[in-house]
């Protein structure tokens, strides 16, 4: 299940209502991966854009990858002004045995990092500042720029 | 007509375009100078999937996105 | 910190009173690891056996080496029984960064698995069995069997 | 004096031993064909603190434990 909230998460909330659904789902190993916003460079906080239809696809396929290992994944994100210390991004990888979750977890969040599309802005001075130098280019970036 | 979008960080307003390749995208996009920094990093989706080649026939009412460097969490 | 309980754990419970204890510790990635006890082999759950004193020095080791990469580390256990689809075992990383908190999850529990002074019983038939096939000899074991 | 302990799942109750280092254990405990399987596979903690060999003095009062093949979690 992917779900997203305007502004921060209510982590707690979110982890003990993933943990009940899968209770009875005979999973070994739940490992949940919560950010949280940090206070550095002087910001007040952070600021996301979404963009669902490409987001839901990149889950999707994240969903069906689990799925051949016997696992399943959950993800929240925030859209909008995340302050100082909330937390901002879950993903969580349940599956029958620990290995396949420790793997699949740390996967599944560099991917994550890499080609969701998602792009954050540092909240500065009220205004929001795209975080260029932490952004990284999707997979088969640049084509529409390359010599003819 | 297709219908181009810029996402995230990209400042600038979609466009209605009469074309029928991304060559030809690419060729209107490279005039506009705002967008020069953008069309080297940025990845492109033709109605919501990402296309890894210019080589994509487009068809009237097409939605094409460009998408800039991302970073969630 | 290391918590140790009787019977199952109350996983949301713990998860909540981690992160909130750690909410204004500026860091950027918690990764908990829930394990809870599958339905197989017939079973009806599993029991534990923990020898406190040197659990202690090996969880205090692993303070220190975390603390060495900006992280801290949180555990807790079940002592005795826990029934199916229960959790007996929670491990958590709080670091700055989302590398260190990947990898030391991952080195944390693997650690804790190989060397950690923990015995696992099968609950069948209201008798407790010792999980022999599953059990590792911790690092070092032996010297006593040896050809003098 | 030392004080034997024998964790988990080994059935032994703690012996009381007269023995000044652990070359003198391993004869003793060698004897009891109860504790065979065990002796090969299990790691030894002098007053808490494993030890990887057996050239360690014992002093009176000293508490010696056997631990058995572990799986926490």
């Amino acid at each position: 299940m992917l779900e997203l909230y305007d502004g921060a998460l209510n982590v707690s909330a979110i982890l003990k209502k993933w943990y009940e659904q899968q209770s009875q789902g005979n999973y070994g190993a739940f490992i949940p991966f919560v950010g949280t916003v940090r206070d550095e460079d002087g910001i007040d906080g952070l600021s996301f854009d979404i963009y669902e239809p490409i987001l839901i696809s990149w889950y999707k396929a994240w969903e069906q990858k689990a799925a051949k290992k016997g696992a399943i994944i959950k993800m929240a994100h925030s859209r909008g002004d995340v302050m100082l210390h909330e937390s901002s991004y879950i993903a969580a990888v349940f599956s029958p045995k620990r290995r396949v979750a420790l793997e699949l977890i740390d996967e599944f969040v560099e991917d994550f990092k890499a080609n969701a599309p998602i792009w954050k802005y540092d909240l500065i001075d009220n205004k929001r500042v795209y975080a260029k130098e932490r952004s990284t280019a999707i997979k088969g970036s640049g084509i529409l720029g390359r010599e003819q | 007509m297709v219908r181009v979008e810029f996402l995230g960080p990209i400042q600038e307003e979609p466009l209605e375009l009469e074309i029928s390749n991304l060559n030809q995208l690419a060729e209107i996009l490279k005039q506009d100078k705002e967008l020069t920094e953008w069309l080297g990093n940025s990845a492109v989706a033709v109605n919501d999937a990402l296309v890894s080649s210019l080589d994509v026939a487009l068809q009237d009412g097409d939605k094409i996105s460009l998408l800039p460097p991302v970073c969630g969490g």
